[in-house]
């Protein structure tokens, strides 16, 4: 059993100005419903972003298992990269939600402002690890595709809420 | 195996009543039985434990804030939402369940308790639609007279079902797009809250189907402003804040909802150059026959709407004035991430804290009178009255 | 969410020597399955018991709340007094166990021994109150009758363990 | 969603780039995946957290012994027994479910989880008589050569269940009465404890009915030194331990079982002036190429062979010798009531505590390596080797 202080960090999910509207969501929603994983924009993963998921020593806003990592800035729930997958990989056995919402973080290595989707990773129990909640520009369930306290996972056939996940989809024009 | 020792048993009452005759009375055997609850009181209250490290094991502790015991317990699933029946003799638990722990098939259901001997009387199973979300008092709730129950879904796209709990059948789903949750109002009226800023307000004919609906003026800035899901039920309607600290009073007694001017319950200088906001999981309570209104409010900026309130501002929400400010931290609690008030002549506030204590207040004074470290569950993020 | 250290307290079950052969338990198991709850000794409540039941400040040893309560001397599992009932009462909601083991506590408050039953009470999620772990002659599984690591609501209709009480049976006749 | 977002956010990276020339290339879009799992490495170790505050979420997690990461979990349900195929590429997790969570209909089901991506691969539904009971090797477990599966079944009556683990069918029950627990050799021989002390052997004919049944001499005396029913793998069989430090060791590779002259891991004096004892939940490891035994070690009297050990005590099990003491507090340990030893050269031990914490220590020098603090699980108990 974990100590409250190790785990109740500050928590949930926050978005970026130019999500698609609810109702967009919701017809993507039935849509994406079941559909198999898509890579979004099929890039090699760079040998930065390797390193930065090799572990050891580094300072909190370039570890991906600590809840301050700059692609976090809007995350809410289990880093699953303390739960067997990375800052942009499910955990073995899991699924990852085909509906997600997207935020906008600031990489202080480049200063540039990156789009990043927050995907759930879906089908097994609460991975129970690296809680951590970040809501900057998070907007209540009423703007859906900017709510993080829905379960993502929602539209999956196993859709039980295990862990969560930050994925760089490119950089924002917002410079 | 106990009525298999009833001889033995008997034997050894004999050989001490004849061995220990100099001794003082042994103590006589006892029953075991199951505890009946006392009638209700308005200082016990319904404690939510998401249980968010163990999710599918959510549940409902039932405590009494005068002896601080916990009275029983309501299994509660994954992600639930609770409300009460009208006269409070029944709990609803909205849930999912799965048939294999955290996977395999899923089954959405509204389980009814029994409030007075926590047993389950009975279920309704839903269309797998049910909102995944965190507890308010809309994720599931009553018509004023009992009539129907209303139960919000999201696929993402959202709706509402209309159950009928005395023939434990569903009735109906409607359309909401755009506009989510379920907030009733007299015997056949479910507003939702609009990604615009306005509510939807859809009339139920008898048979719990569409009879008309409408769409009011925005009442707040979603972008600027949004306000908190988590509003809170009133004399005449409900009360919702935003995250900015204003107050939307809303009376929905009539056929169409009448808003109220909004009022703030920060200054400008408290909220543009402190920072004072309100925030939490459950970042408001309501005294309704007082007129106060508790919040949770810390200092913070963007993104902080979620953060715990270091202290708890107290308003009087006919003045609009300022009550009191009671600080957690002297009292060595962690910031206040739920609350509620009893509805009784002396009451009660119940505090969680983000260490998943909960402490128990003299509502009128902030006395703190006793503190569950801990005992009350994982992460107690919503509180019920009877 | 609790910490360790309130909760991890010491803990098992023990059972006194007299206890049925396992044998007779099974059979009697067999029997009970599914059997109402049957008072074993119909004897009111004693005031005394009432008394302890009543809460506020006592010594541990008196105290049905403390894992160091005399009666518990050989219980295993969270104490129903902290989950909505008493040393000898479920929850309510929750079913008695009619399979249960059997233990052997003095009373320090007249020196006897008293033959005392530790029931499941069943059908309800971990209570998680009040984890108490005591262990006094107590046995492994191949002396079931004297084994508290086995779920004793195995045989109820909702299995699942929720708390556990104990329940004086009468005066040991070891005196 | 994402896909929805191919469009806006590929004009993103154009405009990214024209707008952003002066800077340094930006990071490349990511692909979200699912992590795969390397080749097995005799390091990692599966930790099963029986979740008691939350019983019905039990888990077992796969945790790596050189990165000190957790590489994955397999749900585990309510009160778990968890093996291992003789291949070490299938985990049978024999567990019990409920339509409602914690209430509803009761399933009891052996499920088999790939190891190589943990996820389910298959099932096979038990009669509801599975043993609710505390891990061990022996509450599920294969035949040699894997061709049968073996549950233990206590309703409180005892028996085991024979499993076709290809066909995913269920073969036989067996009674056993008054013995209990799978203690699996050769391809078809079952053995189990019994209360007076005997080892009960079934042996199961090509179709996993029973073809014979033997039981042995008493080997041990249940009333004044009981074996912990936590017996681990020898090279020839089995070893167990008695409350007060005796050493079985059982050789299980004949038709029927012999058993060694049993030998002692305290002195006289270290038993009866010190009460040193063994505990714990897993109160035993055996690293068997060297032959080394660990044991949790604590002072204590009756009733006290639960109790974590202050001490972790080492010996060598062909001279009977104690080749170390490792006390836990010096370490900032709490009590260790769960140890295991990974079989390789370079070997490493486990050791969970009182506190949930796990130890990773080098297996030959004793040498504290690393410490996960409440990582992995409520209460961690049990230990598997993969």
């Amino acid at each position: 059993m974990r100590s409250i202080d190790r785990l109740l960090e500050r928590s949930s999910r926050s978005l970026a100005q130019r999500t698609s509207r609810r109702s967009v969501l919701a017809g993507l929603g039935r849509l994406l419903t079941g559909a198999a994983l898509l890579p979004l924009l099929p890039i090699d993963r760079s040998s930065s972003a390797q390193a930065a998921e090799s572990g050891t020593h580094k300072s909190a806003v370039d570890d991906p298992q600590n809840c301050e990592y700059w692609k976090y800035c809007a995350i809410d729930g289990f880093l699953c990269s303390c739960c067997g997958g990375s800052s942009h990989s499910c955990p073995p056995g899991t699924a990852p939600s085909p509906i997600t919402w997207i935020g906008t973080c600031r990489n202080p290595a480049d200063g540039r402002d990156y789009i990043v989707s927050y995907n759930d990773c879906c089908g097994k129990a609460s991975c129970g690890n690296c809680e951590c909640n970040r809501n900057e520009r998070e907007k209540p369930m009423y703007r859906l595709s900017r709510n993080n306290d829905i379960n993502w996972c929602m539209a999956n056939t196993d859709s039980n809420y295990h862990c969560s996940v930050s994925v760089i989809l490119g950089v924002s024009e917002q410079q | 195996m106990q009525t298999g020792l009833i001889g033995a048993a008997s034997l050894c009452m004999l050989g001490a009543a004849s061995l220990a005759a100099e001794l003082p009375p042994p103590l006589p055997a006892e029953h075991l039985t199951v505890e009946k609850l006392a009638p209700k009181n308005p200082h016990w209250v319904y404690v939510l434990d998401e249980a968010f490290f163990n999710e599918i094991d959510s549940r409902v502790y039932l405590f009494d804030g005068d002896s601080y015991r916990q009275l029983g317990q309501i299994d509660a699933g994954f992600n639930p939402g609770i409300n009460l029946s009208p006269d409070g003799s029944t709990m609803a638990v909205g849930t999912t369940y799965f048939a294999r722990g955290a996977h395999g098939a899923r089954t959405d259901v509204v389980e009814f308790i029994d409030n007075s001997n926590l047993a389950v009387s009975g279920e309704i199973v839903l269309p797998p639609k049910r909102a995944n979300t965190l507890p308010t008092y809309f994720n599931l709730a009553y018509s004023a007279d009992g009539r129907f129950l209303y139960v919000a879904y999201v696929t993402p796209a959202s709706s509402f079902g209309v159950l009928d709990p005395a023939k434990k059948s569903v009735l109906s789903e409607i359309d909401t797009a755009g506009c989510v949750l379920v907030i009733p109002s007299g015997p056949n009226r479910v507003s939702s809250l609009c990604e615009n800023g306005r509510m939807l307000t859809v009339t139920l004919n008898a048979d719990g189907h569409e009879g008309s609906r409408s769409l009011s003026e925005p009442f707040f800035d979603p972008d600027s402003d949004p306000v908190f899901v988590q509003g809170v039920p009133s004399n005449d309607g409900y009360v919702f804040l935003s995250f900015l600290g204003q107050v939307h009073e809303v009376d929905t007694s009539g056929v169409h909802p009448a808003f109220r001017q909004p009022w703030s319950i920060v200054t400008p200088a408290e909220r543009d150059k402190e920072h004072w906001r309100p925030g939490g999981q459950t970042p408001l309570a309501l005294q309704r026959s007082l007129g106060r209104l508790y919040v949770p409010m810390h200092r913070g900026g963007e993104g902080s709407h979620k953060d715990g309130g270091t202290e708890i501002w107290v308003f009087d929400v006919k003045t609009h004035q300022r009550l009191a400010r009671w600080p957690m931290a002297p009292l060595k609690l962690g910031p206040a991430i739920a609350v509620q008030v009893s509805q009784d002549a002396a009451p009660l506030m119940f505090v969680a804290t983000d260490k998943a204590d909960v402490g128990v207040f003299d509502a009128l004074s902030g006395h703190l009178k006793q503190v569950e470290k801990q005992q009350l569950g994982q992460t107690p993020w919503f509180f019920l009255n009877p």
